[in-house]
């Protein structure tokens, strides 16, 4: 049977990979089977697998969004200058609740931007994203002044330092973003639509699917996510530095898709192998670090574990 | 000879900054616009994003501009070179701001008039100083957090310290990774490497906002800083004064932005015809529990 | 019919709709910044304008080419990084050695590059996005994270620094010279052709029998070349080979391509509105620090940032537009 | 005599299911062989194995008595093998030119591609197959038959020693069609041998010297065509008795009638910013109506302007119950129309999707139950759809690529009829469809009428029309010209009434 291994191997290829990276690091790296190893890795995974899940839905269409990192730091630079403002010292209930709503509200609204470009004007979505990729942590930074702000919120801080049954709140984010993203992936009317405007967008729109608002929902699902990994960058760290939140995001979230089992060309949407992508991707970085290798080394071996890993994940197909 | 200088009464300056990604830059930016106004500049303003080839085309510009004097950080020892050269082909006075430039080849006094600024080496320097003298335990297990890079202050912070203080045989650095300046990076590094090196006693990060990351680092991990955990860094923030004061972390060795009353002060000096020194060294406090709270108000 | 051979202004607008909105928006700067700004078209400006964007014209050329297979090339900001550590390596035996050997140390990594996405079938997007990694790593390596520097004394520094008649740089005109020669390579050989058709469809190109992946391989190669040349003139114009300089210029190339009105998707490129949409892209800096310089309104970094997306945003509308116009009268 | 081309022992599975079991094909020099077989019997991967484009799992190939291997379809082209493949590969952005010439360009003397020279060669090649256009337009620009007109160009235009064409006449008239018989004549006549793949048994009866009959992946006769006949041929593609056939009748629509109900679709004076320019047609319950011309007459644009896929610029659609007419397909759809597309490839399938997915895709906003698609009711229509047109398939489950041709149309129909429209627009319905499928999806549609469906119906086979429709409308450059009305009309009638409003061949360029 030539070509039954090889469609395995693709099949589970992100899980033997994670395998394999799980037996390394428990041959080698000290320390690494404790509760404490787990929570960091939750912790600092999980602005990435949130932000790749949108990022595969985008991907899923056969699109691509550059913005998420500038997003996020739109969305990270408003949250403390809300509950910082007297209004919120004021009402501080509802302060926290705005300092979380409104910046995911303006989120979304530079996901309808993008969503727009792409959708009704018809500006190819590398460029269309490129262009909030350029200004957007530029709009952050005239919002603040360019200023770092520094804060003591325990409210606010917990979406990023909390527990729930002992594992990190954005861990459980995570998983209920990723269940609800799988549903709607796998079992709605808008799902559907997603991996059929990306498997063949003249097809879609010949059976009457709403190809534009399908495309521009999807940018606004990946901006109003990325809005949420903001708030929990400059949650944990009880700080916002507009110049510095999501910085290569884009990056990490996309290789987190394709690793994960998406494809560019657009058509597949796999939710949980974008989760499991950011996990191997984490775990890659976690590896490396904790094993002393000096940085510029671990840009290589990072590369080279990216090919691999896509190459295994592809698979052959004629 | 750099070029001379005439006596005006208003002056086109120019600055040139390197990048806007840390509120070091931004902080030194502004005590540039900030002096403009006292010091009778017309300042013109450019940003190189943090890339030098950018800042000497930037600098290119502002030659093109007729500017009367130049004030550049130079992004990097070498590449700026060439900034420095044109703007003395083209008659304009250069004074280096906060980095040097690699003096085999431009020369204080020659192809530029004075550098402003600190020694990065020194400060690294400072930092292990004040550790071999104020550390209390028997074996200093070190984690050091390293700037950008290839960046010339994380490669000058990183020497300046670790010569010093493997000098001194009590201290072991096992681990050394870049936080790139960031408060988050730095925070992450130091989860990572809290995990494999959980003997760790001492973290001496590049700047203040990696050893705030680090802090937290340590807070989320059930350490506490300040007392299982000694934290020193340099340039000396608002947060890290806090810091201080908060008992969690030991020393920042200041390396402080504001460098605009200074360079309006070379400057007419230079005008007025007196000599300049090859290095105008700033002098870089050290901010200790002793004084941190003295100057936490000064700071940015 | 119309006659195909000779010159008609009307199809060439309508044929060329894409690259027309490029071509206006250049045209409207360069005239505003003239019209605004003292020294603007003075020599000092047009000369250092000129070498420091022929780096960005160069790697834009290079990713048109992969552009249109549908590609991109996402590594060309560290291969220039790269390039430039080994070129600095090299200065001491003059540019005549400096130069090829910059270039073909951009082509290996283009050939890896090639390799990924040929033989291995790596998305390009991913395959890429992993050798800018490792080009980074690799130049930090060779040059043990420091800045190199080149020798003085040989000739290299004179192909950077220097200029014909104070106004055309070496560096420009070395450019221009590839340009012409990549824009006949694109309209009149069959492999310019083949690169255009796999953009159009790249299971079809394969059935009509044209040499796919070697048309693939070429792009790959040629824009690491490109790249690569990109750091002879980043080593030799600044004097010093940079290991981490190049951040973000794949986007910048990528932006000058598209600005220039070539499509993502492939199969449609234009050699000279590339140039021009990289010039563009220049010129909004340029226009910037001349603006600050007038000490009416001093843009900070930010805004510096915020308004480079804007005019991003523009040209890309008024590209969309004219093109929109140009294709309803070509019907 | 040496056969040309001998292939022997030949398999190759796709994910473990067999497409070729075994099977073998002979050609002798200079004669016109066909290949044909029902939808999915192999002929393709057949072709494709032989060119390069697959890679057999096992078996021996000899192309002029040597062993044969090809790597790539370039590898082919340059030994003398040319190949016309099913799937249009040809690049729609490039021009024509490009299309045809491309990796045999003229050059000049500095080795760079002359233009002057490939444009003439190019014009002189279509020549011959009566297309005059401007070689300098985007192919795209042109309509599906001069694209697959220009593919069997750029092959015959390679001097190749075989000629391979796959379903060459699929989406060509007529008249194409004479003009195409007219080139393989003229290749045989070369000595250049011809493989033609084909469902129009009618054809092989023209042109063929020999017959390789395919079922299920395996070569299961071999016939000259002047021992034979159509039910003959049909019997051996089937596996069945010869007389069985016969009793049934090769057209199923049958025509010509009906009593027409309630007005369903009147659409006045169409004109479009591409090709249309004044059509008028209505539907009635219960009817087929034809759209009939040449091709680029503009029936796909009518088809198309009706559906709101494009833009009117004048001009009106009104429906029974939309008499307003539809802003976009969706629209369309919900208000009970159905538009099956001529081109699968670029607009009917998803090709990563599954069969079941495909299938209900216009379907699913009407599948959704508290907000989530229903996917035991979509199973089970699914499968009814799969029963009732016999598609051939591994799985529901399976991607819709890994069908062939024929089967990935009945999927698309399906899509359609599982809406249970008022109004099905069906252009071009049986294209690269085998006989017996054809048979099928026509007695579908016919059912389907009878319970009072309308159906515009599109179709280059004038046969299909004349039997089928109740009534014709004849288009001709973008235009409704005349009307014919069954019974009564034949297909000397129709290419009567399409000829005498035509005043030149070829003409209506995209300039
Ligand atoms: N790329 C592919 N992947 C998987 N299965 C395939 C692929 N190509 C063909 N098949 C399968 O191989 C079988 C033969 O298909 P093929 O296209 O050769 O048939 P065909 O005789 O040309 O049919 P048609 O007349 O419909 O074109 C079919 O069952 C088809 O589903
Ligand atoms: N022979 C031709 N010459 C030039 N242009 C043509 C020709 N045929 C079609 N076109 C162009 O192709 C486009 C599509 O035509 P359309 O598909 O409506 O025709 P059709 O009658 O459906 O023909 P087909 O048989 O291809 O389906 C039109 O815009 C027309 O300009
Ligand atoms: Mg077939
Ligand atoms: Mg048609």
């Amino acid at each position: 049977m030539p070509g039954f291994d090889t469609r395995m191997l693709a099949k589970h290829g992100g899980l033997i990979a994670l395998a394999v990276l799980l037996l390394i690091n428990i041959a080698i790296t000290p320390n690494f089977l404790q509760l404490q190893t787990l929570f960091v890795n939750i912790s600092q995974v999980a602005t990435i697998a949130i932000v790749a899940v949108g990022m595969t839905l985008v991907i899923a269409t056969a699109g691509i969004d550059l913005s998420v990192g500038a997003v996020m730091a739109v969305a990270g630079a408003l949250a403390p200058l809300i509950f910082l403002s007297e209004f919120a010292q004021a009402y501080p209930t509802l302060g926290l609740a705005a300092s979380i709503i409104v910046p995911i509200l303006v989120a979304l609204l530079c996901g309808l931007f993008n969503g727009v470009l792409v959708a009704y004007l018809g500006v190819q979505p590398i460029i269309a994203t490129l262009i909030f990729f350029i200004s957007g942590r530029g709009i952050a930074q005239v919002l603040t002044n360019g200023n770092l702000q520094t804060f003591a919120h325990p409210g606010f801080s917990y979406i990023g330092t909390g527990k729930i049954l002992g594992l990190p709140f954005q861990g459980w984010l995570v998983v209920v973003i990723a269940i609800v993203f799988w549903y709607i992936v796998n079992r709605t009317l808008f799902g559907r639509r997603i991996l059929a405007v990306g498997g063949n967008e003249r097809a879609a729109k010949l059976t009457g699917t709403p190809v534009r608002r399908v495309k521009t929902g999807v940018y606004v699902i990946s901006a109003g996510l990325s809005g949420i990994a903001g708030l929990i960058v400059v949650a944990i760290n009880s700080a916002s530095d507009a110049a510095r939140i999501g910085n290569l995001m884009e990056l990490d979230a996309i290789a987190s898709a394709v690793v994960g089992g998406t494809l560019l060309m657009g058509g597949k949407a796999p939710i949980f192998g974008a989760v499991l992508g950011a996990v191997i991707i984490q775990l890659v970085k976690y590896t490396l670090l904790a094993n002393g290798v000096a940085d510029e080394v671990a840009l290589i071996a990072k590369a080279g574990i990216i090919v691999l890993a896509v190459y295994v994940q592809q698979g052959r197909k004629e | 000879e750099p070029p001379p200088l005439a006596q005006k009464e208003r002056y086109k300056v120019g600055f040139s900054q390197m990048e806007s990604n840390n509120p070091w830059r931004i902080a030194e930016t502004k005590s540039f616009h900030d002096t403009a106004e006292a010091c009778n500049w017309d300042l013109i303003a450019t940003d190189a994003a943090g890339s030098a080839a950018k800042q000497v085309a930037d600098v290119d510009s502002m030659i093109a501009q007729g500017i009367d004097v130049l004030f550049l950080p130079p992004r990097e020892e070498k590449p700026l070179i060439p900034a420095v050269m044109k703007a003395q082909a083209a008659g304009i006075p250069t004074f280096l701001v906060d980095r040097s430039v690699d003096p085999n080849v431009a020369k204080a006094g020659e192809h530029y008039v004075s550098f402003l600024g600190s020694d990065f080496i020194d400060q690294g320097k400072r930092v292990a100083e004040w550790v071999i003298e104020n550390f209390e335990g028997d074996k200093g297990i070190i984690v050091e957090l390293e700037g950008t890079t290839g960046s010339s202050p994380a490669n000058d912070r990183k020497s300046g310290f670790d010569d010093n203080i493997l000098k001194d045989d009590r201290f072991e650095i096992v681990a050394s990774q870049t936080g790139d300046f960031a408060r988050d990076m730095g925070r992450q590094v130091m989860e990572t490497l809290l995990q494999a090196h959980p003997d760790v006693n001492i973290v001496y990060a590049h700047n203040d906002e990696m050893a705030i990351g680090a802090i937290q680092a340590l807070e989320l991990a059930g350490r506490k800083p300040g007392e299982d955990v000694l934290v020193v860094s340099i340039d000396g923030t608002r947060d890290a004064l806090q810091a201080i004061i908060d008992g969690k972390m030991g020393v920042t060795v200041e390396s402080s932005p504001f460098f605009g009353p200074l360079a309006c002060e070379i400057m007419g000096k230079y005008a007025a015809g007196e000599s300049i020194p090859p290095w105008v060294k700033v002098e870089d406090r050290i901010f200790t529990k002793e004084n941190a709270a003295d100057h936490i108000d000064e700071a940015y | 019919m119309l006659d195909q051979n000779t010159f008609d202004l009307r199809r060439y607008i309508q044929g060329n709709g894409q690259s027309m909105g490029v071509w206006i928006a250049l045209i409207v700067m360069i005239a505003f910044g003239a019209m605004r700004y003292d020294n603007f078209t003075g020599a000092y400006n047009i000369s250092s304008f000129l070498n420091y964007n022929s780096m960005f014209i160069v790697i834009a050329l290079g990713m048109c080419f992969v552009i249109m297979t549908g590609g991109i090339d996402l590594s060309v900001g560290s291969v220039v990084a790269f390039a430039s550590v080994c070129v600095a390596y090299l200065s001491p035996y003059g540019i005549q050695v400096a130069l090829p050997g910059g270039i073909l140390a951009g082509m290996a990594i283009g050939g890896l590059n090639a390799f990924f996405v040929i033989a291995m079938r790596i998305p390009p997007f991913i395959a890429t996005l992993a050798t800018m990694l490792g080009a980074k790593g690799g130049a930090l390596v060779i040059s043990g994270r420091q800045t190199i520097s080149v020798d003085w004394g040989s000739n290299f520094t004179k192909f950077g620094m220097g200029s014909v008649g104070g106004i055309l740089p070496w560096s420009i005109i070395v450019v221009a010279l590839l340009a012409v020669a990549l824009w006949i390579v694109l309209e009149k050989t069959s492999i310019g052709r083949t690169v255009e058709a796999i953009g159009g469809g790249e299971d079809a190109t394969k059935m009509m029998g044209l040499p796919v992946n070697r048309a693939k391989a070429f792009v790959y190669i040629l824009s690491g070349g490109c790249a690569g040349l990109a750091g002879v003139i980043l080593a030799s114009g600044f004097g010093a080979g940079q290991p981490l300089e190049g951040v973000g210029w794949e986007l910048s190339a990528i932006a000058s391509v598209v600005v220039g009105g070539t499509l993502l998707t492939g199969g449609l490129g234009s050699v000279p509105a590339t140039v021009a949409g990289a010039l563009l892209l220049g010129l909004v800096f340029n226009i910037l620090n001349f603006e600050n310089g007038r000490g009416v309104i001093s843009f900070s970094a930010y805004w510096q940032m915020v308004i480079r997306g804007l005019f991003l945003f523009v040209v890309i509308l008024l590209q969309s537009r004219v093109s929109r116009v140009g294709a309803k009268q070509g019907a | 005599m040496q056969p040309l081309l001998k292939m022997q022992g030949i398999n190759k599975s796709f994910a473990g299911v067999a497409a070729l079991t075994s099977a073998e094909l002979e050609i002798a020099p200079g004669e016109v062989h066909a290949v044909i077989g029902q939808n999915g019997a192999g002929k393709s991967t057949l072709i494709k194995i032989l060119t390069g484009v697959y890679r057999k799992d096992s078996g021996d190939i000899a192309f002029e008595d040597k062993p044969w291997n090809a790597l790539s379809p370039r590898e082919s082209q340059d030994n003398g093998i040319a190949t016309i493949y099913q799937e249009l590969s040809l690049v729609p952005l490039r021009s024509v030119t490009e299309n045809v010439i491309m990796g045999y360009e003229p050059r000049t003397r500095f080795g760079l591609i002359d233009w002057k020279a490939a444009h003439k060669r190019t014009r002189e090649i279509l020549a011959d197959f009566g297309v005059d256009i401007d070689v300098t337009q985007p192919l795209g620009n042109y309509s599906t038959a001069i694209q697959q007109l220009t593919a069997i160009a750029r092959a015959v235009s390679l001097n190749s020693r075989l000629v391979i064409m796959d379903e060459p006449t699929s989406s060509l008239d007529d008249r194409e069609v004479e003009t195409l018989f007219g080139v393989v004549r003229g290749l045989k006549a070369r000595g250049v041998s011809v493989i033609y793949i084909s469902h129009f048994l009618d054809e092989l009866f023209q042109i063929c010297d020999r017959a390789t009959i395919m079922r299920d992946g395996q070569r299961v006769a071999v016939r000259e065509i002047a021992s034979t006949t159509k039910l003959g041929l049909i019997a051996d593609m089937l596996g069945r008795d010869p007389e069985e056939i016969s009793a049934a009748g090769m057209t199923d629509l049958g025509g010509g009638t009906h009593e027409a109900g309630e007005l369903l679709l009147e659409a006045t004076n169409l004109h479009t910013d591409r090709n249309l320019r004044d059509v008028s047609v209505s539907v009635h319950k219960g009817e087929i109506v034809g759209l009939g011309g040449l091709l680029g007459s503009g029936r796909t644009e009518a088809a198309r302007a009706i559906f709101a896929m494009d833009k009117l610029r004048n001009g009106t659609v009104a429906t029974h119950r939309n008499p307003a007419g539809f802003r976009d397909p969706a629209e369309a759809i919900r208000g009970g129309i159905g538009f099956l597309t001529e081109d699968r490839k670029a607009e009917g399938i998803v090709p990563e999707m599954s069969v079941r997915e495909n299938m209900t895709l216009a379907l699913m906003p009407r599948l959704v139950r508290n907000g989530a698609i229903d996917r035991a009711k979509e199973e089970e229509i699914v499968k009814k759809f799969v029963d009732a047109l016999g598609i051939k398939l591994a799985s529901i489950e399976q991607p819709i690529r890994e069908l062939s041709g024929g089967n990935q149309q009945k999927v698309l129909l399906a899509r359609w009829l599982a809406l249970e429209p008022d109004l099905l627009i069906l252009d071009e319905p049986t294209r690269g469809v085998d006989v017996g499928a054809k048979f099928e999806i026509q007695s579908i549609i016919r059912e389907y009428v009878e319970k009072g469906v309308g159906v515009l119906l599109i179709s280059s086979e004038f046969e299909e029309l004349v039997e089928g429709a109740d009534r014709i409308v004849v288009l001709q450059d973008g235009k409704s010209v005349s009307e014919l009305q069954n019974p009564g009309i034949t297909e000397e009638s129709l290419i009567g009434a399409i000829a005498r409003s035509h005043d030149g061949p070829g003409k209506g360029a995209a300039a």
